[in-house]
């Protein structure tokens, strides 16, 4: 078998996930809070006052906005964040519909709560963005209604699985609404191209020409890194809780519940 | 008579059912128990009616604001009387059996939930539509914008059904799914309710509607395709 | 009753028929735990199997997970001797469970007649003489929500007695009926055997069997 | 233990309940279920949020236009929540046979209708009343006139959750009652709906808006006592 | 059980004890079509009464009518001989329909719990004990949804074993149990009459009545 395919099918049983999950949420967790403190130490200039190379990590404001945009650096990550996990919740839930694969359920759904949080995130760092720049929390304009929506469905996806009884049944239910509500990120995602809309217009590339000072790129993509890894670590971390629930009451979990308390 | 593609061996001669003998069979059905409870025929239009009266007192009489917001309010009163009725798309199969069997049948479930929406929306939306150049009336709607928004609506409406099939059917196991489906659909619903709004506007503003009407279109014609496959799919999920 | 009272065998004559339906390895779970344990059966033409079991011990469940609208967690279902999917299955099964699948708002007939356009019926049978033979002749027109427990177990059996299908499910039949519908039951049962088909009754065990070729399959509470 | 007027030979000794303890009882069992259903408390409140979403889409970007259709809408969606969430007051208790029990109990109904409409209106309305600030906000309401709307909507709602209760009692024997409901409900709904959408626009005219907040006080003053005495007949009438 | 094993006699010594529970002349009718014709019954302290009729014969509606779900057309119903409106009865009668009355989202003992405080409680009896007795010990904790058709009849049965009702009335107590849970509802009515209670049960006459002092009536279908 294709070591990959095997390694895959190992990661299926629950055990072996649990095991890996205890293993690398930690290091996860610790790779996001680095990456990300250096990103935020360099994007407020914390970095610029260290001697001699402090030069390098300058990050100058903006002409307009002044040091308020220095917020961009939570809200772009955050933003991309939202959309990033429906996309992948949706992928985990389409596998799992497909090859029942009980491990990519579990995924699915560890996903929601944590894209949900970023999606609050977006929102509120955007509405404080807003009010300095556009003189109001809220307003109703396409891409923050879009990303409101986001919410929504991924409040809808979460009530879902707690509505059903049976946690497999809830698992593919709710699954199915993510793989439907997949159809809302492109709109997200054009908005401000489709419609005329006061959000801040496609701006940053990551590969061509970007209208952002270069300057103000690096910390940009260490907060993007650290937002992954963070990502990673509450992703294992919430699955592997799910997973010792379902399998609550097997051989394996008595087993290291016993060896967790031998040695406290 | 016997015309499976591997052979069962059929103890009893019999006729098994057809796909349009039983898509009549529902919609013979469906129409007695409307005759039966000929009012219920009537009761979608008649919330949106209450949900513009309200709206019209809540706004006081100003019948320029009314005109502005008329539209608007329409949309959003079909859009919820669509989503009142959606609860008893699938509900009342379910819980009196008839869904097991409609499962249990040797036809494609996701073609009795075709038939079943489409019987659906001409017993609760068409009925609607057709009171809308009255309550449009009501609020003052201006008559150029008038055919604007009935094309919106005749397009959305069904759209609208498709997708509230998809969810009426996700939540078809729960007991009292109660308000999660509002939850649940309303968030689907927000780019119909976005478009068909927005090609009223547009041809208040003297712009062309009718590329808002296309895109309509062209997701009814995908909605027609997938939400009855995603809907037999979400039945059999959330009754098993 | 149906006019082909033979079974017309399908396969080959030099070997074996097949059961009619048969189950192997069967197991089912809820949330990981398992309802009931590997189950293997099969039934053959002209045979019932009883399936017998205390309360909770997954008869229901059984029985959803044959008629598939349960999916079992593993083993597989054979029609025949071959092994099928759901919708096949649909062709064979006919399922009487707890809900009596009738619309409360539409008369006796009219729910059968319905019933009929899902699912087919015997060349030989129309939903009025079937309802001649459950005891319901002058029910017709009378609405659903107006028949007694007892009637609504009675217009179930005759969509069951209405229905093409070789494979009848009974999820409790006698549940509710009084004791000349227990006979009523038996004497279905039989005459469907007797035409070649099979079927599959769950009960607690505190009636008398039908007078027909039984087997029993007795299922107990796992874990 | 046995103080009934008449004495009934009480063949076993027992504690017959009290009031208290029954209404106890109830709000146990309601809070446990709430627990549950953690999810479901914030429902009404998630859906008059929709609602508001919805309405702000379809009036399109205009905060002008918003901000003065706003008290409208927020009541409009009060309103509508309160009425979504009103099948959810006896319905799951006919269904299950709760509601014989009820009506077998040696309490009166009356008591118990009145307990179990004001722990919904707690767990269905009072959320939503805590959103509005911020639902406010959405739509621009202007901050002076937001205590008036929550001084009307915290009288409002609970006259609303009394009176949809007689409604809810009397469908609550129909299967499938869905929009009727709302059609019976509504009109009712309506006298509410103009004081207090009207006092929010008389404040905003800078008139007073006191008169109209005290004759929503006199109303549920009223309905405190004849709702729960009416709910209860028509809950022995329909069930029968 | 209950402390007071003796029936207390509130009447006059001189006249002989009234009935428990006594209907006179009932009637009932549906959209003015007699549902079971005038009906005269009693029972006393000690006493069961099986009330027998075929599918549709009335015997659903007559419990109801005797509780006080539904309104007689005429006639009256006397407790202890004295005529009482559907409130006074409310503290005499106990009654076990077809729905379960279980919330199922609420844990077996949760649902005991709140129909305790709804009906008080036999001073010698905790909801603990009352599942025990039912032999649902083990599901204090399962959810009412998760129980199967039997085990909820079972904590129906452990909800009247609670209630400090003399008088019983059970629709069908037999329907969906094993042979265990018939025994235990024949055990259940007996300890129940020898404290000094009354039970009415609606049945087919398919089981075996409880071996205590039984009246009998049979309804028939009326028209
Ligand atoms: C509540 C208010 C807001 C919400 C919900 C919001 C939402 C979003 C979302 C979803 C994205 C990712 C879009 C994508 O990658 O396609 C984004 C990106 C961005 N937002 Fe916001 N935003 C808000 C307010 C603001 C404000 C006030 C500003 C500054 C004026 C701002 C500036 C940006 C910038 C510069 C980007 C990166 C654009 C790019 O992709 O090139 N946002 N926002
Ligand atoms: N929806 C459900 N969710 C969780 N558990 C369930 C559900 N339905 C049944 N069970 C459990 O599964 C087991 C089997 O139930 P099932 O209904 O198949 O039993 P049964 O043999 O039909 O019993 P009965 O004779 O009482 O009808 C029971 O222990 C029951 O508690
Ligand atoms: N809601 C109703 N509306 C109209 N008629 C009804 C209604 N309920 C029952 N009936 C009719 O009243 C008669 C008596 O019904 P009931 O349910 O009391 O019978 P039963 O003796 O309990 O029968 P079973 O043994 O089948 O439960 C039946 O003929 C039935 O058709
Ligand atoms: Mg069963
Ligand atoms: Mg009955």
């Amino acid at each position: 078998m294709n070591p990959l395919v095997r390694w895959f099918h190992q990661l299926g049983s629950p055990p072996y996930f649990d095991r890996f999950a205890a293993r690398w949420a930690p290091w996860s967790f610790g790779a996001g809070a680095l990456v990300m403190a250096i990103g935020v130490a360099w994007a407020l200039n914390l970095l610029a006052a260290l001697p001699g190379v402090g030069a390098w990590f300058f990050v100058p404001s903006d002409y307009q906005q002044g040091d308020s945009f220095r917020i961009l650096y939570i809200h772009v990550p955050a933003a991309w964040m939202s959309m990033f996990i429906f996309g992948l919740m949706a992928v985990y839930a389409a596998i799992a519909l497909v090859w029942r694969i009980k491990l990519c359920e579990i995924l699915a759904m560890a996903c929601a709560p944590i894209g949900a949080a970023f999606t609050v995130i977006t929102l509120a760092t955007g509405s404080i963005w807003g009010k300095p720049m556009w003189g109001t929390w809220w307003e109703w304009d396409p891409r923050l209604t879009t990303e409101l929506i986001l919410l929504f469905l991924y409040l809808g996806v979460i009530g879902l699985y707690q509505a059903i009884d049976d946690r497999r049944n809830a698992a593919r239910a709710a699954g199915l609404l993510a793989i439907v509500g997949v159809a809302l990120l492109p709109v997200i995602r054009y908005s401000v191209v489709w419609w005329n809309s006061l959000h801040q217009g496609q701006t940053i590339r990551m590969f061509g020409q970007s209208s952002m000072d270069p300057s103000m790129f690096p910390p940009l993509i260490a907060m993007v890194i650290g937002t992954k890894f963070w990502f990673i670590g509450s992703l294992l971390l919430r699955a592997r809780a799910d997973n010792l629930d379902r399998e609550a009451g097997k051989e394996w979990v008595r087993e290291r519940a016993a060896a967790q308390e031998a040695t406290p | 008579m016997n015309d499976t593609a591997r052979p069962v061996r059929m103890a009893v001669a019999g006729q098994p059912p057809s796909m349009p003998g039983a898509a009549r069979a529902l919609l013979v059905r469906d129409l007695r128990l409307l005759w039966r409870r000929r009012g219920d025929a009537f009761q979608p239009a008649l919330f949106a009616l209450i949900v513009v009266v309200l709206f019209a007192l809540a706004l006081g009489n100003e019948p320029e604001l009314q005109a502005r917001v008329a539209a608007g309010v329409l949309w959003v009163a079909a859009l919820l009387a669509g989503l009142l009725a959606l609860d008893t798309l699938f509900r009342g199969d379910a819980e009196d059996g008839s869904l097991e069997q409609w499962m249990l049948a040797p036809v494609p479930l996701a073609w009795l939930v075709a038939v079943r929406t489409g019987i659906h929306w001409a017993t609760t939306s068409l009925p609607l539509l057709l009171a809308t150049p009255f309550l449009a009336e009501l609020l003052h709607l201006p008559r150029a914008q008038l055919p604007v928004l009935l094309a919106g609506l005749a397009l959305g409406t069904p759209l609208l059904s498709l997708i509230g099939a998809v969810i009426a059917a996700l939540t078809v196991g729960m007991r009292r799914s109660g308000i999660l489906v509002g939850l649940l659909a309303l968030p689907l619903y927000v780019p119909v309710l976005v478009f068909g709004a927005g090609s009223v506007a547009a041809s208040a503003q003297g712009l062309d509607p009718v590329g808002a009407l296309l895109l309509l279109g062209a997701g009814l014609a995908v909605a027609l395709v997938v939400a009855p496959l995603t809907a037999a799919a979400a039945i059999r999920i959330s009754t098993s | 009753m149906a006019a082909s009272g033979q079974p017309i065998a399908m396969t080959d004559p030099a070997h074996p028929t097949p059961p009619l339906l048969a189950a192997r390895d069967l197991c089912f779970s809820r949330n990981d735990l398992p309802v009931f344990g590997p189950v293997d059966l099969s039934v053959d033409a002209g045979e019932a199997l009883l399936i017998r079991g205390d309360n909770g011990a997954g008869k229901t469940t059984l029985l959803r997970v044959l008629a598939g609208l349960l999916r079992p967690e593993s083993g597989r279902i054979e029609i025949d001797g071959h092994p099928t999917n759901t919708p096949e299955r649909t062709r064979a099964l006919a399922y009487l469970g707890h809900l009596p699948a009738l619309k409360a708002d539409l008369g006796a007939l009219e729910n059968l007649d319905f019933l009929c356009g899902l699912h087919g019926r015997r060349a030989s049978q129309t939903p009025e003489s079937a309802m001649r033979i459950v005891g319901l002749d002058g029910y017709q027109d009378a609405l659903a929500r107006q028949l007694s427990a007892g009637q609504k177990k009675r217009l179930s059996l005759a969509r069951m007695w209405l229905s093409p299908a070789p494979v009848w499910l009974l999820d409790e039949p006698y549940a509710n009926l009084d004791l000349d519908g227990i006979q009523l039951v038996n004497r279905m049962v039989q005459a469907h055997l007797r035409e070649g088909g099979a079927a599959l009754v769950t009960t607690h065990g505190a009636y008398a069997a039908p007078p027909v070729r039984t087997r029993e399959l007795v299922l107990e509470r796992a874990a």
